[in-house]
């Protein structure tokens, strides 16, 4: 055999692992890459010798080390794996050996090349059916649902129950709802003072000008001389009338200013 | 995948002789309603024929669709010189959706409500006294409505005023079979519904009762 | 769905007779047909039932409507367990114009699409068993955000992992009635080739089979 001939028999090698190798990018993973050299042995896969196949394997990553190619990981494992089937095949069982034999692993890698097969023409077929949009079409003019909107309100028993307690035992807790019977308020004592400090000309005690009546009941008189007292420093700041207190607790006296 | 329609076998006859290039008239009446079907605006005549096979009549194809559809869920309508499928007028309302929203009767409805149930036969001036505030025309109208309270026989007092009663839909909605079966207070206390304190009770109760007084109905029911 | 299948006018006499109050079926499968034709989505039995007057059947109406539209330039087609009208598919070359462009799918985006269909529910672990390679985060992305795939419910397995699952959306678009009528499920499954078939245990087991073991040991494919 001449250098030549050998040189050309290379060449073709190369070539035809080149293309398997520059497309190494488009395969997805090295069961890919193996379906793909299976296709190679034009056989059924379920007929494919994984042996022939686990050599391609093995060739083909031998090459893409040759030219220095970057593999990923997974693939070199893929290789070790392929590797350790070829031997198991190859050599005769030891019986003393547990685990699987290397038919039953070849025959699960078929049947993951088998299903991937599968897979893919499945893939195929579906994309292959009428899409939605593409070959039939759903309705162009929608008419849109108008939604009307309902209220309806609700209260439960303890709502009710507890509602009307609220209203019940306010009764027993009113200290801040005075009864108005009881109250002088400043505007009545302001209303009664005005009409009376016309007449004011001396100095008078501002009990005085408490109303009728109310210095009895102890309630009403302090509320009535509250606001009497309240009144008159009202007026005297309007200047009405000059206010005055003799002493701590001696009777506070008002007369008018505008004699 | 299609077969010819088994409608409109004359058409088809007559086409066949006429212009037995173009497809049968059942199959442009097909064409005619997907487009119409699909397409999201009115289609001329015009419109149609340029989608259609070469040699189509889609105007008398169209004839025939609105035929077809006559007295359906949905008909064929001419808007302008334009051919659209609308959904037949009379079944407007199926494109209707009504959603219920469901909120808690407000506080012054609440107590409204209570005290009919516990006072009725009651006029409004009672009400009135018993919450220590007045009632909004707005509460009681939203209690007629509910149809939880209803009016009840005229008072036979100066000025003749209406009483309120609670109606059989507000037992029904309080699972009550009768507004005398309402607990007592006494029952109230001893059930624990009467222990919540006192001041921050008054204090609230007197800001918001002024309140209620003046707002519009709407706002008196909680949003939630 | 309603066991008869007689012509709409017996069945409205014999609707007449029992459902009383009801509109007679003939004015049901207007209804039906006329919400259907409001809408590009699929719409299920209960939401149809759900806007027509009470005590109507739109499951039986369905039928009626169904035979109506068979072999139109329309028809009544089901997507899981929702109905919806569509264009006949041969008549797609009327609609260029409507043709939605929709983005290429890679092919590992085909394929996964394909493994969940099939395999369903599918753990992420399965599906890159049997494709021989890790799924990209993006791939899932993609048939979610398409809407055709979703999650399913956790397998209950170690790890709980989440399984995918095909969705309506999926149906609508390859135009199935079901999942069980994705093209040559039943040769796929006679021939095992949706069986999880766990790899076979090395005993010396530090290769890439260890996990993969792992994973497939307890798979559950539901023959949904």
């Amino acid at each position: 055999m001449s250098d030549a001939t050998i040189f050309s028999t290379d060449v073709n090698e190369r070539l035809a692992a080149e293309a398997l190798i520059v497309d190494v990018d488009g395969f997805e993973g090295p069961l890919d890459l193996l379906l793909t050299l299976s296709r190679t042995q034009k056989v059924d896969l379920r007929q494919i010798s994984v042996l022939a196949l686990a050599e391609q394997y093995l060739a083909f990553i031998h090459k893409a080390r040759d030219l220095r190619l970057e593999l990923a990981a997974d693939y070199l494992v893929m290789a070790a794996w392929l590797a350790f089937l070829k031997s198991r095949l190859l050599l005769p069982p030891d019986p003393s050996e547990e685990g699987p034999s290397g038919e039953e692993l070849a025959a699960h890698l078929a049947f993951q090349l088998e299903r991937l097969a599968a897979m893919r023409d499945a893939a195929a077929k579906l994309m292959a059916r009428d899409q939605l949009g593409r070959d039939f079409f759903a309705r162009g003019i929608t008419e849109d649902v108008t939604r009307t909107r309902r209220v309806t309100y609700t209260a439960t028993l303890l709502d009710l129950m507890q509602g009307y307690a609220r209203i019940r035992t306010k009764d027993e807790f009113r200290p801040f709802v005075m009864d108005r019977e009881k109250v002088f308020t400043m505007e009545e004592a302001l209303g009664r003072m005005r009409g009376l400090i016309g007449f004011a000309g001396e100095w008078t005690d501002i009990l005085s000008y408490l109303p009728e009546g109310w210095e009895l009941d102890p309630v009403k008189r302090r509320s009535a001389t509250a606001s009497t007292f309240a009144a008159s420093l009202e007026l005297a700041k309007e200047g009405k009338i000059e206010i005055r207190q003799g002493d701590v607790f001696a009777p506070i006296q008002i007369r008018n200013k505008e004699r | 995948m299609s077969e010819q329609t088994t409608d409109a076998p004359e058409a088809e006859a007559n086409t066949e002789e006429t212009l037995f290039e173009a497809p049968p008239m059942g199959e442009q009446e097909r064409m005619v309603e997907a487009i119409l079907f699909a397409t999201a605006d009115p289609c001329t005549v015009a419109e149609l024929a340029g989608r259609m096979p070469h040699g189509c009549d889609p105007a008398e194809a169209l004839v025939y669709l609105r035929k077809r559809y006559e007295g359906r869920g949905v008909s064929l309508v001419k808007v302008g010189d334009a051919w659209a499928l609308r959904t037949a007028p009379d079944l407007g309302f199926l494109m209707q959706k009504e959603t219920v929203e469901t909120r808690k009767l407000s506080r012054a409805a609440v107590e409204t409500l209570a005290i009919v149930a516990y006072h009725q036969p009651v006029t409004r001036a009672e009400i009135e006294e018993i919450r220590g505030v007045s009632v909004s025309r707005g509460t009681i109208d939203q209690l007629i409505e509910l149809e939880w309270i209803r009016f009840g026989r005229r008072r036979m007092t100066p000025g003749r005023p209406v009483t309120f009663v609670v109606t059989q839909d507000f037992l029904d909605h309080f699972g009550l079979e009768n507004a005398r079966d309402l607990p007592g207070l006494k029952e109230l206390r001893s059930a624990g519904l009467l222990e919540s304190r006192p001041a921050p009770l008054l204090g609230e109760g007197s800001d918001d009762d002024g309140d209620e007084d003046d707002t519009n109905q709407s706002e008196m029911f909680d949003e939630s």
